[in-house]
């Protein structure tokens, strides 16, 4: 059984084509690093697959069974690029038991599920703050926390490292590497992507253009260019990045 | 729940309107001018932030279905005064934006909205004169959410049927108006429970927004 | 639990015909057009208006605006008028004119009614063309023009600009809220703990974001009162529209007020 | 005469100070980048820089004058971290045209301004468009055009490729290499910071530790270990990065 198959995945805004067939088989406890410029659909293609959005064609099936649009799918996670779009309880301990409660879980099992993924993620001594008050790094903790008290078998982290500082990043790199779920992490920060992932796939215009092994597909630079996209540094050692572009006036 | 244009009488009309420009002149004016800059962003995306909240609808039995939250009482505690310039650039907005309410019944929905939110603000300076906080704190914010909606409602047909032709029985319409209002119990009463919890939250995570009130002008 | 769909089009989507209306010098426009308004409001008398019909007609073919955009705007407020003075004909007057069934159908009532829906339509449809023959920003211009205080026009300017982008942010949160299981259900214990912490984080969001505004609008010399704003100079058929049109408010309120 | 002088810069707010003794000199024509982790005092250093925020000692000087706390300086300009927090009028034009009126130039001149401001950032198409339908590489350009439209002889740019894919980072890039005036870039895009910065400053705690040449500070492995930094791959092209650190569970 594959954790995730999707198959022919089409959507389309009135008139505007999103993801335009996407076919994809991810292996349970696959990393896979989702790469692409900015509009290729990577957002479009999460909702699809957590049943926020209907397929327009095609068909999201997770571990087996199908992702029906609009019901609620505790076992995949979608951890949202900007964490302040995603906790929003007065405190971090509520925050983290929001979707456990949701599940109708029995009230010790709450409070286990929520010590243990605290722990996980290292911010048991924030149970009591604000979400508000807490800085980037730690509210990143606190939405990967929120999501890990499902305990879902697919996380999707949609630009883990944006707004991070490099402290923070190191320990959210930690953080994926040690988890055994299967994961999805996009991101225009390839070096990461580098880091974590097992296989990358490279989508753009709603189709996925190239997938494969890590260094292979970001160490191909025509590949790269092509798609608006860069070689990361550490696959590049020797030429160094052109300067940049001269300056049309 | 909005007056519109046509329906009120001229003296009612012009009353309400100048009634409107007025309050909200004395309210501006209460607020030096530097104070006044200040506030303009947080006023402004803080109307924005109330038309969003107020759009959403809350699941109810039928036969009422879904209800709106009016959120007179919350914009009087977070805005005071400021509730007035406020609720006229969100309710003309909404009229020329969105085509609800009207453009010469502006005065008369302001102050119909406009005047439940100013008697919570006085009630939540009390409030914080005395320093409340807990369960009286939350009393306080009940009752304010509640008659925040009652008020508006008893003013909203007030206005509605009191201001229909003279030849209506006056009973009848003293009995229409209260069973109206009646039937929005559950909705003052959703609106109570809420302003506890929100207040309960601002005071948590934000308790600057509770305290919006501008330093007056000597 | 569903949420506001904010829908832009409508408002700026006629904004650059070329009708007279549209030509008219903007704080010329919205002086004539708001006494008009006016006009409508004091009417009093049903038999004056097939003469409001008429003028307001007449105005929304002279702006090229099309039938189809009207009729759109109406339903929901049309409805909405409907149903707070169906009842007048049947409970107020003394005249009884017909009877249906176990109802009385009373002349006062039915007049009142007729009067009321014919100043909505005047007032409603006229506000449309105000507002739809030019752009927002310009009438906000405008009205800065007519003295309108420029805090007032500020506010109304940031809160349209940041509506949009709170509303999103607002879906995007409840988006967030759904895959972690809230359904919205009525019967749920936390459904009303839940609306109020989305309501609440969205107040807190924005104000902290009203700070950040506010902090880049000074750095950008918000306050100095250096900013004119330049209109530009009415020609002479803008006066000769201002003057019909004045003449005809006039021409209106008199005829009421003796009328009545 | 400087660009920028700092003299003995402290600021603290109530019980916390967050600048502690700045001393900085910029020559016209620099171009600076300013690295270090969250929570060094960046913001706050760019905000007394501005006049937003009043130091509590020391004092801050602009192109030979003292920045007045409160007073409009429109000599120098800066890009916030998030562009929609800066663009905040309904169309792009308006947003442009924004500072020039408030300086109090005639109609004519603040034209020319937006039309120059928009054709070096490359969006006069958006002209009339309203912000929030904008990607975020356009809305960057937005808000850049916005401080341009002044003609600031000093931009400071807060982590401006955040959130930006590369295509957009890239034609930022080429964009404050092809400026001609002082420019201070504060960024965790470390790469970024090598491509555009001739000196960098290394900010910690609210003390600048380290200042020099880009090449020599970001490559001095065990100083930006210290500051919570990671040398960037391009000044370190044989050693691969550690992987992950293990998890502690």
């Amino acid at each position: 059984m594959t954790a995730l198959t999707l198959t022919d995945l089409h959507f389309s805004y009135p008139a505007v084509p999103v993801l335009q067939g996407i076919d994809l088989q991810i292996e349970p406890g696959e990393r896979i690093g989702l790469i692409g410029p900015n509009g290729a659909g990577k957002t479009t293609l999460f909702h699809c697959i957590c049943g926020v959005l209907a397929p327009t064609k095609g068909s999201v099936e997770l571990f087996g069974r199908p992702v029906l649009p609009g019901r609620f799918h505790p076992e995949v996670g979608l951890v949202f690029q900007y964490p302040s779009d995603q906790i929003f309880s007065p405190s971090v301990y509520d925050d983290i038991a929001f979707g456990p409660l949701n599940m109708g879980l029995p009230p010790e099992e709450v409070a286990a599920r929520v010590d243990q993924a605290m722990e996980e993620t290292e911010i048991a001594h924030l149970k009591e703050r604000a979400p508000h008050h807490l800085s980037g790094g730690q509210k990143r903790m606190v939405a990967i926390a929120g999501i890990r008290a499902m305990r879902p078998q697919l996380i999707i982290y949609d630009e883990p490292s944006a707004n991070l500082d490099m402290r923070a990043r190191r320990s959210l790199i930690g953080h994926i590497c040690a988890s055994s779920e299967t994961v999805i992490v996009s991101s225009h920060d390839l070096e990461l992507v580098l880091e974590v992932a097992d296989r990358v796939l490279l989508l753009d215009e709603g189709r996925i253009v190239a997938e494969g092994d890590p260094a292979v597909i970001m160490g191909d630079q025509a590949l790269m260019l092509a798609h608006g996209l860069e070689t990361p540094h550490s696959l590049h050692p020797h030429a160094h990045v052109p300067t940049a572009e001269p300056h049309k006036h | 729940m909005h007056i519109p244009d046509g329906l009120l009488p001229n003296a009612i009309m012009i009353g309400t309107n100048v009634a409107a420009v007025g309050v909200t002149a004395f309210a501006l004016a209460r607020i030096d001018k530097n104070e006044q800059r200040t506030l303009v962003p947080k006023a402004s995306l803080l109307t924005a932030a109330f038309f969003i909240i107020s759009a959403l609808r809350i699941p109810m039995p039928p036969p009422l279905n879904s209800v709106h939250l009016l959120l007179v009482a919350l914009m009087g505690a977070t805005l005071g005064w400021l509730t007035f310039p406020a609720l006229i650039v969100g309710l003309m907005l909404q009229a020329l934006v969105f085509g609800h309410g009207g453009l010469s019944t502006l005065g008369a929905n302001t102050l119909m909205l406009g005047i439940p939110a100013l008697g919570v603000h006085f009630l939540f300076q009390w409030a914080r004169s005395r320093q409340l906080s807990g369960r009286p704190l939350g009393v306080l914010s009940f009752v304010g959410g509640f008659l925040g909606v009652v008020i508006a409602v008893l003013l909203f047909y007030g206005t509605v049927i009191g201001t229909l032709p003279a030849e209506i029985n006056v009973e009848l319409e003293r009995q229409a108006t209260g069973l109206l209002a009646l039937s929005h119990l559950p909705i003052a009463l959703i609106e109570g429970i809420f302003m506890v919890l929100i207040v309960a939250y601002l005071h948590r995570v934000q308790p600057a927004l509770l305290n919006l009130h501008p330093k007056q002008v000597k | 639990m569903s949420g506001s769909h904010l829908h832009e089009q409508g408002i700026d989507t006629y904004a650059h015909l070329k009708s007279p209306l549209h030509q008219w010098e903007m704080r010329l426009k919205i002086a004539s057009l708001l006494l008009l308004i006016l006009a409508f409001a004091l009417v009093e008398t049903v038999w004056l208006l097939p003469i409001m019909f008429a003028i307001t007609l007449g105005i929304y073919a002279l702006s090229g605006l099309p039938f189809a955009f009207l009729r759109s705007r109406l339903t929901v407020p049309g409805y909405f008028i409907l149903a707070l003075v169906i009842f007048l004909p049947f409970v107020a007057g003394t005249t009884e004119m017909a009877t249906v069934g176990p109802l009385t159908i009373r002349e006062e009532g039915l007049l009142q009614a007729g009067l009321i829906i014919g100043r909505f339509f005047c007032i409603f449809t006229t506000a449309i063309v105000l507002f739809s023959t030019n752009t927002f920003l310009n009438a906000i211009r405008a009205l800065r023009g007519l003295k309108f205080p420029d805090i007032m026009a500020d506010m109304v300017l940031l809160t349209y600009r940041y509506l949009f982008e709170i509303n999103t942010l607002f879906s995007t949160i409840r988006t967030a809220a759904r895959l972690r299981g809230f359904q919205g259900n009525l019967f749920a214990p936390n459904t009303i703990k839940t609306v109020t912490s989305l309501a609440g984080h969205l107040l807190v969001r924005s104000y902290e974001q009203s700070q950040q505004v506010y902090t880049a609008m000074v750095l950008r010399g918000y306050g100095t009162d250096g900013a004119k704003v330049y209109h530009q100079k009415p020609t002479t058929a803008d006066y000769l529209k201002t003057a019909l049109t004045l003449i005809t408010a006039i021409t209106l309120f008199v005829l009421s007020q003796v009328l009545t």
